[in-house]
């Protein structure tokens, strides 16, 4: 259909353009913008899942994340935007990795299918697992082990960002409305919206697209917003509250597994009566812990406005 | 009906990627949050249509996302991408 | 018919740029980018390759796909507060743990 | 409710304590030490639990949330998961022990040394590894590799200076690009064998040329990962840069993590006719990194990089097995595997022992350890038993994993490999006498600017001992893991 | 005759859009292309919106939709305002504006980048 080729022409193109470009801030405009076209790709794939979360992530947390770099970046090595560090490599190696993905790419294009796929036996056993939304009973269910371990990524991660980070400068006095009238209406505007629908969309996880990750995103994108407008302070580096409520996902999700092992013979093997009800509880305080490990990525990889920038440490 | 609105769905893809010249161009940093802006105001449209088109309740949802994380690229742009003080001392 | 194919090309497509650009440019953001394009395309790659003519999506590579946004989302923060802490540090800094004369 | 200590609790709580014990470190700072040194009694105490229950009952498997491959993920112990859990968790309790005293500051000028960030990170990394040990599904390993990733990156970059920060930014990103390589390869394995459990890609009847794309996808991905040759280039400095008990954690068990995955999707997940193509491919990259790895190690200054490149040199032996499986698998899987375990416990030892001696005189390199091996007994008593090991000499455990890969090659008539066993052990042996003849037969000592605690000493000369241990009571290891050898007939 | 009306909105919307497009190209400056960005675009999207509006089968699925259609405005408004502000600094060339705690102006600068 021509919708498709002309969406893999603009998201191909925008790749091309985004890794070529010598202009940082044409790149982050551009990476938000590839973000987005690519959510168009997994609706037209029927994932929608997917575009959920590339959405959810791409217009919100990653863009935001980038422009901060960036900006980090000029602060203190003003130098890494000269010509020096733009010189590429020499153009043996890419082209010879480009091909050999290219050529593997083509290989698994013209291999042929599963002669026993999977998706068919999953769907049929959908019905006795704790969601009724397929990709929901994967994620909580089928390879619950999997998110669960996936959550440990993030609280790496996070732990990581906060090692790095360590002895970061006080954080900035909070804005007050006087100061930026218009961005004050929006906040008050979209930011219990954004509650409410993050709230909508983990409960509607369990039935249609949506779920802890989508709702997670969405509620880190209204951190950032507030974070950004200044409207909300960042807690303290490491704050009990902070810490507890970024550690508490995995702690309750690990928690359940190991209570299930106990009680029902298996790890996350939701007791029959109310599987529900625990991917539901599951998938809230998620919700919760992923907002705030995602907001506190903008926090830190930027942290707030220095005064005495590049003299400090 | 469905064909009207697969059609109109392509022309504002058609429509999206020429605006996205903008962001090669420049030539000024807010140019290129200009032309971001469309992209959002046009992926919002076209969601909503493509839900319509391909009947898929869900995609309103995802223009409902869309639409509410419009301005914090915006945002974060204005309030935390400006440059620097060492910027400043040079130039100075 | 058509469908079938382009999409997984496009996906080809995104791990062979992003792979090239992730060798070829020595910037460190850049590096970041291509490895996130290289990612969108394995992630194009993992939902349409197993796909039918006719059949939905499979849940289990959407749900793979997303475990893999949030890993990379991960990954992409932990690799720019790097960027950002090396560009603050000057050759030589903080090395007496190493070396102390 | 199940009995606590059956093994079908005991396999998933391998993975899970160690994950609850992160979450509460991340969540206290101040609980965090209390929390880690709990968390590594338990995990220790529940690998070693199910070794005995694995010993005695043979293999387990866990379904979790019982659905059962392909609709679910299985965890699975076998002897060879069993050893590396256990070895795992020895090594675990001396690091958790070392790390009680190495961040605490003596020298004036430090402030944070960061170690509030240590224990998440390592307890993380502990659940990661032992995940990976009992894995059996390509995506369940993807996802087990970056937990294993993250931390170990934040971990070379904890000690804060550019070196460091440097090397762990090139660890991260090459690690993504090998992780997302790997990550191509589940694509294909899944669009083409329509399951994801190692065991069923085999009997999928999957696309021959698919499954060696993908293999050679996920291999190269997982190369960068375990630092074969010659994407090594991240290694040393990363090894060298970590504070010592991540050091330790890194080169005797992350990047071995990375080689287990590889050894068992070439042995477990595809058919053995892959094999042949590849195998002298990976035999040759081995054994290069095995001579190359060692001279570089000889022409280092400081103790932590003459560690860091032995272990690109001990990584070089491991991929030697590949060539050897084929004609003679019997050796060649037992004596990889035991290399593989002593090598673990004596790497670990020698980092330890190099921070012990950074942290006695303020630095590692060469010239300033000079003399000190009398005022540092313990210490060096470790450093030399561990490099036995290396050099491959009996009684250690590294003589008769080297030994089994002596015969295997021998036997199946590539005595090529042979030669560069040999004279890889001979270059081990030259680049740990150098440390030792610095610290030993050179005369200028300088004073002892700290005097190590028995932590810092006592756990690494524990983990050398074991590392002989193992060479000394061979017979029970060695039956888990012939009971083990893979079924090559294609 | 519903389906031409649904129509005839599409047709006036996709004028809205295009309208947006050119003047993003053609515009001379940041100030003239924010104004008829903003409003062509958005008024484009209210046309779509009431031409699906018509087409919905609930009054659940309009409401989300004006919703839907209320937030963009609501957030072009704000950053086209922001942006404006960005962008008049950008032009004026003014040395540190900071009562608005803005300096786009080197933004922009860096932004253009090497064209």
């Amino acid at each position: 259909m021509a919708f498709d080729v002309a969406l893999c022409v603009l998201v191909a193109g925008l790749a091309l353009r985004l890794l070529t470009t010598r202009d940082l801030f044409e790149a982050v405009i551009l990476f938000v913008s590839f973000g987005l076209a690519l959510a168009l790709v997994w609706v037209r794939i029927g994932a929608v899942d997917v575009a959920l979360a590339e959405v959810a992530l791409g217009a919100g947390v990653t863009g935001a994340l980038l422009v901060n770099a960036r900006r980090r970046l000029e602060q203190k090595a003003p130098e890494w935007l000269e010509a020096a560090h733009y010189r590429p490599a020499a153009a043996v190696l890419p082209a010879l990795c480009g091909a050999f993905a290219g050529v593997a790419g083509l290989v698994a294009l013209t291999a042929p299918r599963a002669v026993q796929p999977l998706a068919p036996r999953i769907l049929e056993r959908v019905p006795d697992a704790a969601a009724t939304n397929p990709v929901t009973a994967v994620l909580l269910d089928f390879r619950a082990y999997d998110t669960l371990l996936e959550i440990g990524v993030l609280v790496a991660g996070i732990t990581a960002v906060w090692a790095l980070e360590r002895g970061r400068p006080a954080v900035p006095p909070a804005a007050t409305a006087e100061d930026e009238p218009v961005l004050a209406e929006l906040v008050r505007w979209i930011v219990p919206l954004t509650v409410m629908t993050a709230i909508y969309l983990t409960w509607l996880g369990a039935y249609e697209p949506g779920g802890a990750f989508q709702a997670g995103a969405l509620l880190a994108g209204a951190g950032v917003l507030m974070l950004a407008s200044g409207f909300l302070r960042p807690y303290a580096p490491h704050s009990p509250v902070l810490r507890t409520v970024v550690a508490a996902g995995l702690f309750v999700f690990a928690a359940a597994a190991l209570a299930t092992v106990f009680a029902e013979g298996a790890l996350l093997r939701y007791p029959a009566a109310g599987g529900y009800v625990w991917v539901l509880a599951i998938e809230a305080v998620l919700t919760v812990s992923i907002a705030a490990i995602l907001a506190e990525f903008f926090v830190d990889v930027p942290s707030a406005p220095q005064q005495a920038s590049g003299e400090q440490r | 009906m469905s064909m009207a609105l697969h059609g109109f769905a392509l022309f504002l893809l058609l429509n999206v990627t020429a605006g996205l010249v903008r962001i090669a161009r420049g030539p000024t940093a807010p140019d290129r949050m200009l032309a971001a802006q469309l992209f959002g105001t046009t992926g919002v449209a076209i969601l909503l249509v493509l839900a319509e088109a391909l009947d898929v309740r869900a995609l309103r949802d995802v223009a409902l996302v869309f639409a509410l994380l419009a301005a914090v690229l915006a945002v974060a742009f204005v309030k935390r991408g400006r440059v620097s003080d060492h910027a400043r001392r040079n130039r100075a | 018919m058509s469908d079938d194919v382009v999409f997984p090309l496009l996906g080809v497509f995104l791990f062979g740029v992003g792979f090239a650009a992730f060798v070829g440019r020595r910037h460190l953001l850049w590096k970041i980018i291509a490895v996130n394009v290289m990612a969108s395309g394995v992630s194009v790659l993992l939902l349409t390759l197993p796909r039918r003519a006719g059949e939905g999506v499979d849940p289990v590579p959407q749900a793979m796909v997303l475990t893999g946004i949030v890993v990379m989302v991960a990954a992409t923060a932990l690799a720019l507060a790097l960027a950002v802490r090396l560009a603050g540090l000057s050759p030589g800094d903080g090395r007496h743990r190493h070396t102390r004369e | 409710m199940s009995d606590i200590l059956s093994p079908d609790v005991l396999l998933p709580a391998v993975v899970l304590v160690p994950l609850l014990g992160a979450a509460v470190a991340v969540a206290s700072a101040r609980a965090a030490a209390a929390t880690a040194v709990i968390t590594a009694l338990l995990t220790a105490a529940i690998a070693v639990l199910l070794g005995r229950a694995v010993v005695a009952g043979g293999a387990v498997t866990h379904a979790a949330g019982a659905w059962g491959a392909p609709l679910g993920i299985e965890m699975h112990a076998d002897g060879v998961a069993v050893l590396l859990l256990v070895v795992t968790a020895a090594i675990g309790i001396c690091i958790t022990v070392y790390a009680t005293s190495y961040f605490r500051p003596i020298f004036e000028d430090e402030e944070d040394r960061g170690v509030r960030f240590f224990w998440p990170l390592w307890l993380l990394i502990w659940a990661a590894l032992n995940a990976i040990f009992v894995a059996t599904d390509l995506f369940n390993l993807y996802v087990c590799l970056e937990l294993l990733t993250l931390p170990a990156v934040a971990m070379v970059a904890l000690d804060g200076d550019r070196e460091a920060v440097a090397a762990a930014t090139r660890y991260l990103l090459l690690s993504i690009a090998g992780s997302l390589l790997f990550l191509l390869g589940v694509a294909i394995v899944y669009s083409g064998s329509g399951t994801l459990a190692l065991a069923a890609i085999r009997e999928s009847g999957m696309d021959a040329r698919a499954a060696a794309t993908a293999l050679t996808l996920m291999t190269t991905g997982l190369a960068v990962k375990a630092a074969l040759v010659p994407l090594h280039v991240w290694l040393p400095p990363a090894h060298a840069g970590a504070p010592a008990p991540g050091s330790a954690v890194l080169s005797g068990l992350v990047v071995k993590a990375a080689f287990i995955i590889v050894l068992r999707l070439w042995t477990e997940a595809f058919p053995g006719s892959l094999l042949a193509p590849g195998a002298d491919l990976l035999g040759v990259l081995g054994a290069i990194a095995v001579l190359w790895g060692s001279l570089l190690a000889l022409r280092q200054q400081r103790v932590k990089l003459v560690i860091a490149y032995s272990t690109v040199a001990q990584v070089g032996y491991l991929f030697l097995v590949f060539p050897l499986l084929l004609e003679a698998p019997g050796p060649a899987w037992s004596g990889t595997m035991y290399h593989l375990l002593s090598h673990a416990l004596a790497k670990a030892a020698l980092f330890l022992a190099a921070g012990a001696m950074l942290r006695a005189m303020g630095s590692d390199r060469l010239d300033d350890i000079a003399g000190v091996g009398q005022k540092l007994p313990m210490t060096f008593a470790a450093f030399g038993i561990a490099g036995l090991n290396l050099a491959g000499m009996p009684p250690s455990g590294g003589f008769i994993g080297k030994w089994l890969l002596l015969t295997a090659a021998l036997s199946s008539g590539q005595w090529w490999w042979a030669v560069v066993i040999a004279i890889g052990s001979l270059l081990a042996a030259a680049y740990v006498l150098l440390v030792l003849r610095a610290a030993f037969l050179q005369p200028r000592a300088r004073p002892l600017r700290h005097q190590p605690p028995w932590q810092l000493t006592a756990p690494a000369l524990a983990l050398a001992l074991l590392s002989v241990v193992l060479g000394v009571w061979a017979e029970p290891p060695l039956l888990l893991l012939g009971a083990t050898a893979p079924d090559l007939a294609p | 005759m519903m389906d031409l009306l649904v129509l005839l909105l599409l047709a006036c919307g996709g004028f809205f859009f295009l309208a947006g497009t050119v003047g993003l190209l053609r515009f001379p400056d940041v100030l003239t292309r924010i104004h008829t960005l903003t409003k062509a675009d958005n008024l484009g999207l209210g046309f779509t919106v009431l031409a699906l509006a018509l087409l919905a089968d609930s009054w659940i699925v309009r409401a989300k939709l004006v919703l839907i259609w209320l937030l963009v405005i609501g957030a072009t408004a704000t950053t086209g305002h922001l942006i404006a502000r960005a962008g008049l600094e950008a032009r004026d060339g003014l040395e540190g504006r900071d009562e608005t705690g803005l300096e786009a102006r080197d933004g922009a600068r860096l932004g253009a980048g090497d064209h």
